[in-house]
């Protein structure tokens, strides 16, 4: 059970390292190269995610993000350190009304760039098949898996 | 790889140009780039996305925040993406219904609604 | 303080996930490009030296690194879980004889190809102008700071 | 980047010639390499590292390993490299006094003790 974990203070510039990082662990896991487009989008997604959660809530805390590579599964783990109704009031994709998020909303100064919460995870399940989102004690873990072919283990000579 | 943006007059429209990644890291400075062409006076936005190698909610979120502000000043803002990988994000998030998405700038420049 | 942290199973694949982090993190914390070649090296040498402790003394155990970068340092510490015997003994880049190294010594076979325990640590200190080695009671750290400018924060707008 | 190895002959001399990264994870592949053509009867070696991106003391272990080989057959293993960051740790090493170390295969073909 190859594993990394990586653990970085919640700043967006680390969460490009934690693209960087998935997609050369599951490259080297042998995911396919059709996937890892979708892997560094969901790693981004669900970091970025984390970044905003402890920015908030916990700056000081470092986000969380464990690789782990098992017979055919490349599994990628994000952990925040959100309370429980964090993950569950966020709307699923069914719930998002592209067009209200649009809307000319030109009574409310400043305009907000940023979507709803939610939003990220909304993409997530969009595109990823194989995702759980489940809240504990720690907070809130976002865990995607990936079909792999295990070439991760030292060289068999 | 970091964001790179440029700009051009056309017309009555304004092109920007887009390269790299848009992420949580770099979309600040789109962000602002859309704010100050908006605050004086370029409310036709044709956004060119064809160098961008990434692009996420949080650009999403940048790009729809454009959107609203020129249309409080009832304008456009159009996008140049012809990257199915781009192209899919908008997909998936229902924004291929709020974005006008052109194959070129040329068609950009020329359409209306 | 920004910091990433990064833990690997002990296998030769990870040291260059973590060659690849420490590469990506030094540069976007300034670490001018002329010096960033000696910390891909040092990094590998501290990292492959780490998971062959661990490999000989407990393979399940993590391997750590953790990169920080405060005001104008770049700092790499390694964590590996050997105890102190380990660094205490080996040489200094001084005492290597590459002679000796080198002898053909037909006589014992196979060959070895391993140069000597120690060898990694001593290119290190060759390298490397800021360079502690300490043991404790987790095991032996080996730290490398390097100069740079602080790049790392966040958008100042 | 992962290692890349190709070998030929040149009158009584092998050429290796070898590209990518050396270290703990490719080092078996060149180390086998070096054996296999040791144990063939190939006492002449000439390792051409102009290719290389990077070399770790593994690697060194490796190169280290196939000098002792040869020269339990009376043979030699000479390096070409020219590139500074790689000489730089035969250098820290010491491992210059015991390779010679040559400007071009042609050099390294040509040389004898
Ligand atoms: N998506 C990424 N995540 C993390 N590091 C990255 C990413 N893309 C490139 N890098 C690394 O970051 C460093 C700088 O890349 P780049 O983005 O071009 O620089 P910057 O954004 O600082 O101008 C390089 O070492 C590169 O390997
Ligand atoms: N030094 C490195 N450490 C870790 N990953 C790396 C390194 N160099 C390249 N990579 C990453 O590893 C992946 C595969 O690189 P490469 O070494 O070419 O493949 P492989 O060794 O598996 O044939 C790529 O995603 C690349 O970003």
């Amino acid at each position: 059970m190859p594993t990394v974990e990586v653990s970085f203070t919640a700043l967006p510039a680390h969460v490009r390292t934690a693209r960087l990082v998935a997609l050369a662990v599951a490259r080297r896991a042998g995911v396919d190269e059709q996937i890892l487009d979708e892997v560094r989008l969901a790693v981004g997604e669900a970091c970025s995610r984390a970044v905003n959660v402890h920015q908030s809530k916990s700056p000081e805390s470092p986000v969380m993000m464990r690789l782990t590579d098992e017979q055919d599964r490349f599994t990628v783990e994000v952990v925040d350190c959100g309370p429980l109704e964090d993950a569950m009031g966020e709307p699923s994709l069914g719930q998002l009304d592209a067009e209200a998020l649009a809307s000319p909303d030109a009574t409310s100064e400043p305009i907000p760039d940023l979507l709803p919460p939610g939003f990220g995870l909304a993409v997530i399940s969009g595109l990823v098949e194989d995702v759980a989102v489940t809240s504990d004690v720690d907070g809130t873990h976002v865990r995607m898996t990936w079909p792999a072919t295990d070439v991760m283990a030292p060289e068999s000579r | 790889m970091d964001l790179s943006l440029s700009t051009r007059t056309e017309g009555d429209r304004t092109v920007v140009t887009v390269g790299g990644e848009i992420d949580v890291y770099t979309a600040p400075k789109l962000r602002e780039q859309l704010i100050d062409l908006v605050s004086s006076g370029n409310y036709h936005l044709v956004v060119d996305m064809e160098s961008v190698d990434f692009l996420d909610s949080t650009g999403l979120g940048v790009l729809v925040g454009g959107l609203k502000r020129v249309r409080a000043h009832e304008g456009s803002l159009r996008l140049v993406c012809t990257q199915e990988r781009i192209l899919k994000i908008f997909r998936i998030t229902g924004l291929t219904k709020v974005f006008p998405i052109h194959a070129s700038v040329d068609e950009a420049l020329k359409a209306s609604d």
